[in-house]
């Protein structure tokens, strides 16, 4: 299919770009990546009438090691941030979740934040921003405001933001020391999207104790869930067969799993599971990167 | 007549000669084709209901956009062509037509209500969006199991329970051969419904030459002739002034077998309009409306002896044959074809079956690679392994028991057919020592129960039809498939030869394969031969290029044709030469005296003479020129079978199935390029393991598709891929000319049983019953819990 | 998309049925309700427009009360066309049952989607559609349940 | 739903291979067509439009991309590059003989963009394992070859590399 017109504005401040958004409102989508929106403008299940291009725009262009966390501004690459130094050393979790986002070229233009704006609900990023709790940095004319990740993310392909928003950039706390972490997901075929996906790091006490555990999962119908219940289970354990299959069988209990014809919510429920109990013992063995795919 | 000295190239590892230009990305598809500037480009508007009555339908917003020339509907459409109708003779076909837009009614989602013309594709989709219809919603009949039913709704007025088809048969004493015998096993299995997904759309370019006025068509086609004889008919417009020229083709499988609506209405446009028109289709489109295939229920029944040898086969197949039969092959050919079939190398004396093809609100069904055979394998090979289960044996011994014998080669089977050769115990033999079957049958038996990891093994022992002539298309009621093929020889005045054959390939290399075939056959250099295929205006008449018959078909007439015409060069020569023919042999493009083979004349100075071009005339009575077309009618079909053996591992826990080893024992006949055999046999098994773990086409229960995408509609990559330990054994073809017996769908055939059997032998340990595709894992653990939980409650 | 549900509403059963016959109401309670104007007695023309995130579609059709057996049962069946991004169906079986002074109003929901919305979004779309099925009977409750009923009983558990 | 409006067409320069090509187009103009129909480059094709299979891939400033997910007006001033640049100045000519020699194509169709994601995972990655191979070759799908000589052609072509980078002077020229 072949995209419905609209009119292409390609700004080259982000003070131009969110004029654009002020005049425009709703019927107004940002440009950078275009991996998540393009498709659906070429489905044409989605017809924006001002198309606005940020990739013009240099300001946006940064993947920045700030005082407390990794900040990645709107045109920040996936590819670039998955090879970032930085974040390889001091975000694991960010580094493992988005060798499985899309294929390359797909990671090769799609932006960090176009993903996380677009929260489709087995999308790997938003898992790992609730996970670790990133603040969203959502700027219009009107000015700044910071969006913790449990608010920005409401449902499929729904954030908070407001319709003259967009989403300037995310900031990812890095890992305390002492932590390891694990991204799995697992899908009908290996590659391409998952069924269910989990996301975990785990701090360690000098005892080899969890001292902090950060879980989320997607698979559910809606968006990436927060684990917190389980997280405090954790906390204070020695993690082993036995603490990893209860996690597990408690995260499945709380996540809202529904079923369609890839997998039937009883399927994704218990997936969910094993997923958990599988990243709890590979973080707990130590071999806490897994594999590296493309 | 050939010289032994001559370097045969048949069998040789040739690389292709079309890999130059399609690495360069210089192949000109379909839609790479400059069209002229003055091109139309089409944009059909679908219906979104699986079953409804067209109410009205609101052009005028759609015309009124600029850029758009017009919009026709099936009134419109019905004053410039006819219906698209399916003849097949055979007893028990309810024939149906199809207008080319949906007229009335519409049967299927995707269907086409109206199409727009317009000066851009981006406009015409503009202004697709722009036609507004007014439906009334039916009650569909979706799932096959329901729509035979007395209260089903009916998808054509004229055909009731919507059985489109019904055949049946039973050998002379099946009865009193199954009543006789000591044990019944019998088993459903249940074939998931997939499509051949090229990954060139399809999609067709018309032009008008007003001089002569007639039509120039080119089409992402695997049928050029027969689509060319389909238009001339539905057009109503004279074949001559048709010439149907096939671009490269972006894979085909059968899917491009067909002829389309989209097809009649780019051609009947173009001559409407006078302008050239253009359409091509994206991938929602294609998923929708391109044909699907193996939506089946088998029912099998075997009565078996100790020993484990079926003594009478019942086979009850039920096949989803979609909303209209298709072109040319109907909705007859995956019913017949499975039911036929399904005996494969078994010696099976006694067989009855019945078979029907269903009539459903969903896109229609068609020849996709194998045709029926991934299913109906799938069914007797699963039955196999149940024979086993049931008495204890090893299912390799199960088959080794039931396989016909070497020495009753050649054999006719229950259904008369014949198998002149084949390999059918050495395959299974050597495929059992390659995968180290009977070690790994020790290592299961000694796994673990708590083991995360269950491992399981599988085989398809199988044969396939390829290479059927005219008496197997006939046995079949398909009389407008003709069943021979075509070659024409010319050698040019300069000595080169040309070589046209009535084929269309999709990248089975047939101008380096059937270039090989000529140079052994007419003495002449593999590089001394230009080959040429698709295009009517050039090759000779033919069944063009589906169910593995390039080889058999245009091969045998390759050598039909260089047999004749080396004779003519050989009396030329003899006559250059001064010598008897009888001492005249061929050899790199050369004529020689073979008692002293350094006196020769090669065939430009053969040419020259024929062609008048010397001061020396033709010898008295010999005609001029060389050039010789030939048509060869196979056998009724040709039988290359082959062993597919599997190892796999499933994750107990999460279901995931890893295939771990593959094997494969392949015999072909007489291979041509052995290397493009096992392209042919990688594709086909790797579209077999996407149609047994993961490929489906999903329509919910009121005849909605689910997944018209990629991300949804999952087909293998590359880590889906194992590696694949492939092995030939050359048994040729007695009843062919040239001994080759096709390759082209023997990879899926065995692909799709050999992994079920090996998922369900992994699994027969949790008590799960696997016998429906795709095996994705949510299907295969809720088998493994519902039998844990059934074994529970069998405990307590 | 099935689903069912129940909800206790403050309210007598008569109010309920009232509420849930009023097209003020409906309008209210039917997520993204642009317009419902009455055509009959039991059927309602209705635009909705559904937004997903970015996606927008705009439904129009009909709200129809089918099998009432006043004041206990009824269904509400709704249908709509969305151009062409498909359509959309949906019939939800209402019960009302007396308990306690209060209501207990009780659903089955049957939704189905068609055309290009099931063949692309199927998967987000479910969960959508269970979302606005949950929505309604939410907004069902918050707009027939008095205010200060909601508090005391808020206050109370 | 889409206002048919008045579809203006704007002036668009893009570079591609290197040469400089102005064109009147839509800013919906995707930029696989502004290469295939305006430009006229047609090894470049087109399988899904929405950005999973891999035929239409390109390079966009040295990194492949999906042509049918960009615009040509967003990417003025970028850099692109086809199969027909890239084959031009003999870049892959190690690439497109090892895949002439192991049958690693046979419709040809997503042979373009299995050569440019092959080419720019060779030079990340010298000496790739089999594994690291098919992970890469998820940027593609393929429907003839069950990819299986795909990637015996690209470990011949890395092979060839090293034994180049290794040994210039001797050894055998790719």
């Amino acid at each position: 299919m072949k995209p419905a017109p609209f009119e292409f504005r390609a700004p080259t401040s982000l003070d131009g770009v969110l004029e654009e958004l002020r005049e425009h409102g709703e019927a107004a989508r940002i440009l950078a990546g275009g991996q998540s929106l393009v498709p659906l403008m070429n489905l044409r299940m989605l017809q924006p009438s001002v198309l606005v291009s940020i990739n013009h725009c240099k300001e946006l262009s940064y993947i920045r090691s700030e005082e407390d966390g990794l900040a990645c501004g709107a045109l920040a690459r996936q590819w670039d941030v998955e090879h970032d130094r930085v974040a390889m050393e001091r975000c694991p979790l960010l580094v493992q979740a988005l060798h499985h986002v899309g294929a390359r070229s797909n990671r090769n233009r799609g932006t960090v934040c176009g993903s996380l704006a677009h929260a489709d609900p087995l999308a790997e990023l938003p898992a790992v921003a609730l996970a670790l709790d990133a603040d969203m940095i959502a700027a219009s004319s009107a000015g700044r405001r910071v969006v913790p990740a449990r608010e920005f993310f409401v449902g499929a392909l729904e954030n908070s933001l407001r319709p003259d928003e967009m989403l300037e950039a995310v900031r990812f706390p890095y890992a305390p020391a002492r932590s390891r972490s694990c991204f799995i997901e697992l899908g009908n075929r290996n590659h391409g999207f998952a069924i269910a996906g989990v996301a975990l790091q785990v701090t360690f006490g000098e005892d080899g104790r969890c001292s902090r555990a950060r879980l989320a999962v997607m698979g559910g119908e809606n968006i990436a869930r927060r684990a917190t219940d389980t997280e405090t289970a954790l906390a204070g354990s020695v993690i082993d067969e036995a603490i990893a299959r209860e996690a597990g069988r408690m995260t499945a209990s709380l996540v809202d799993v529904a079923g369609d014809f890839h997998a039937d919510a009883a399927y994704r429920r218990e997936l969910v599971a094993v997923l958990v109990e599988r990243a709890l013992m590979q973080v707990a063995s130590g071999a806490a990167l897994n594999a590296r795919s493309n | 007549m050939i010289a032994p000295g001559h370097p045969r190239s048949i069998g040789k590892h040739v690389p292709r000669r079309e890999d130059p230009y399609l690495l360069r990305g210089e192949g000109r598809f379909l839609d790479d084709i400059a069209e002229p500037k003055d091109t139309l480009f089409l944009s059909f508007a679908m219906s979104p209901h699986a079953h409804a009555r067209i109410l009205a339908i609101r052009t005028d917003a759609a015309r009124a956009l600029p850029g758009v020339v017009d919009v026709y509907t099936a009134e419109d459409m019905a004053r410039l062509v006819k219906p698209i109708r399916t003849v097949i003779e055979i007893q028990g076909y309810r024939a149906s037509s199809r207008t080319v837009l949906a007229q009335g009614e519409v049967r299927f989602v995707g269907e086409h209500v109206a199409v727009v013309v317009a000066e851009d594709p981006y406009i015409a989709q503009d202004a697709a969006e722009l036609i507004e219809v007014d439906y009334e919603p039916l009650p569909a009949a979706v799932r096959l199991e329901e729509a035979d039913s007395e209260t089903a709704p009916l998808v054509h007025e004229d055909i009731p329970r919507n059985v489109m088809f019904e055949a049946a048969f039973a050998s002379p004493d099946f009865q009193s051969a199954f009543q006789s015998a000591e044990t019944i096993v019998s088993e459903t299995f249940r074939t998931g419904r997939v499509a051949g997904v090229p990954l060139e759309p399809r999609g067709c370019l018309a032009l008008l030459d007003h001089v002569a006025d007639s039509l120039l068509f080119y089409t992402s086609t695997q049928i050029p002739h027969l689509a060319r004889t389909a238009l001339s008919e539905i057009l109503d417009f004279p074949e001559p002034r048709i010439r149907v020229v096939t671009p490269e083709v972006g894979g085909g499988f059968g899917t491009k077998a067909q002829f389309y609506t989209e097809e009649v209405v780019t051609a009947a446009l173009a001559l409407n309009l006078r302008r050239p028109i253009k359409w091509v289709q994206d991938r929602r489109e294609e998923l929708l409306t391109s044909i699907h295939a193996r939506d089946h229920i088998y029912r099998l029944e075997a009565a078996i002896d100790a020993q484990g040898r079926i003594k009478a086969l019942r086979t009850d197949l039920t096949t989803n044959a979609g909303a209209y039969s298709s072109y040319p092959f109907g909705c007859t050919l995956e019913a017949t074809g499975g039911a036929r079939m399904i005996v494969g190398p078994y010696d099976i004396r006694n067989y009855a079956f019945r078979t029907r093809a269903i009539a459903t609100h969903t896109c229609p069904s068609g020849a996709y690679r194998g045709v029926a055979q991934p299913s109906c394998f799938m069914a007797i090979e699963g039955l196999m392994d149940r024979i086993g289960r049931k008495l204890g044996i090893d299912p390799a011994t199960v088959r080794q028991r039931n396989l016909i014998r070497n020495e009753q080669l050649p054999y006719t089977n229950v259904l008369g057919v014949r198998y002149d050769t084949g390999s059918y115990e050495e395959c299974l033999r050597r495929a059992l020592e390659r995968i180290d079957y009977w070690n790994f049958r020790k290592q299961q038996a000694e796994a673990r129960d708590d083991d995360e990891v269950l491992r399981g093994i599988g085989i398809c022992c199988f044969t396939e039809v390829a290479g059927a002539g005219s008496g197997g298309w006939r046995v079949r009621g398909l009389t407008k498939v003709p069943g021979f093929d075509s070659a024409s020889i010319k050698v040019e005045p300069t000595g080169k030869v040309t070589l046209l054959v009535s084929q269309a390939a999709a990248g089975q290399g047939h101008l380096t394969t059937f270039a090989q075939v000529l140079a052994d056959y007419l003495g002449v250099k593999v590089e001394d031969v230009f080959v040429s295929e698709g295009d009517t205006g050039t090759a000779p008449y033919g069944t063009n290029t589906f169910a593995s018959r390039g080889a058999v078909a245009a091969g045998g007439a390759v050598i039909k044709a260089a047999q004749s015409l080396r004779q003519k060069i050989a009396r030329i020569a003899a006559f250059l030469l001064d010598v008897d023919v009888e001492r005249v042999e061929l050899t790199e493009s050369k004529a020689i005296d073979k008692e002293n083979p350094e006196k020769s004349v090669d065939f430009r100075q053969v040419a020259q003479i024929a062609y008048s071009m010397t001061s020396v005339a033709l010898p008295q009575g010999e005609s001029f020129g060389l050039e010789v077309v030939e048509m060869y009618d196979p056998p009724l079909a040709t039988w290359p079978n082959a062993v597919h053996a599997v190892v796999v591992a499933v994750d107990r826990r999460t279901a995931k199935v890893s295939i771990e080893k593959y094997v494969v024992v392949h015999d072909s006949g007489r291979l041509i390029n052995p290397m493009i055999v096992d392209g042919q046999i990688h594709g086909g098994i790797v579209q077999g393991i996407g149609e047994a773990l993961m490929e489906q086409i999903v329509y919910d229960e009121d005849g909605q598709m689910l997944n018209a995408n990629l991300l949804d509609y999952l087909m293998p990559m590359a880590l889906d891929v194992p590696r694949i330990d492939i092995s030939h054994i050359e048994t040729p073809s007695i009843d062919a000319l040239g001994g080759f017996k096709g390759v082209g769908e023997g990879g899926v055939i065995g692909a799709v049983p050999a992994v079920t059997n090996a998922v369900a032998d992994a699994l027969a340990k949790t008590g799960a019953n696997i016998n429906r595709l795709p095996l994705r894992p949510s299907y295969l653990l809720r088998e493994m819990r519902r039998q844990q939980a059934g074994m529970d409650g069998d405990r307590q | 998309m099935n689903l069912a549900g129940e909800h206790l509403i403050r309210s007598p059963k008569l109010a309920v049925w009232n509420a849930i016959n009023d097209p003020e109401v409906l309008r209210e309670a039917i997520p993204g309700c642009q317009e419902l104007h009455k055509k009959s007695e039991t059927e309602f023309d209705a635009v909705v427009q559904v937004k997903v995130g970015p996606l927008k579609a705009n439904f129009k059709g009909s709200v129809r009360l089918d099998d009432i057996e006043k004041p206990d049962r009824c269904v509400i069946v709704g249908e709509g066309q969305g151009g062409v991004a498909g359509f959309a169906k949906g019939n939800a079986q209402v019960e009302l049952i007396e308990s306690q002074g209060a209501t207990l109003i009780r659903y089955n929901v049957h939704a189905a989607i068609g055309g290009k919305l099931a063949q692309i979004g199927s998967r987000v779309v479910q969960g959508v559609a269970t979302r606005l099925t949950l929505q309604f009977f939410e907004n069902l409750v918050a707009r027939i349940e008095p205010a200060d009923a909601r508090e005391r009983a808020e206050g109370a558990a | 739903m889409s206002q048919p409006g008045s579809l203006r067409k704007t002036d668009v320069t893009l570079t591609i291979n290197g040469k400089s090509y102005t064109r009147q187009v839509e800013p919906r103009r995707l930029l696989v067509d502004f290469i295939r129909h305006d430009v006229g480059l047609k090894a470049t094709h087109i399988g899904c439009e929405h950005g999973v299979c891999g035929a239409c891939t390109v390079r966009i400033d040295g990194r492949t991309a999906r042509s049918c997910l960009h615009f040509a007006v967003a990417l003025q001033g970028a850099e692109i590059e086809t199969l027909e640049g890239l084959s031009a100045d003999g870049r892959l000519a190690g690439l497109q003989k090892a895949f002439h020699d192991a049958h690693g194509l046979q419709c040809g169709y997503c042979t373009p963009g299995v050569l440019l994601t092959a080419e720019e995972f060779l030079s990340e990655n010298p000496g790739p394992s089999e594994q690291e191979i098919r992970a890469a070759l998820s940027n593609n799908l393929c429907r003839c070859t069950g990819y299986v000589n795909i990637v015996k052609a690209i470990a011949n072509a890395a092979r060839d590399r090293d034994k180049t980078k290794a040994d210039p002077a001797g050894g055998s020229r790719p």
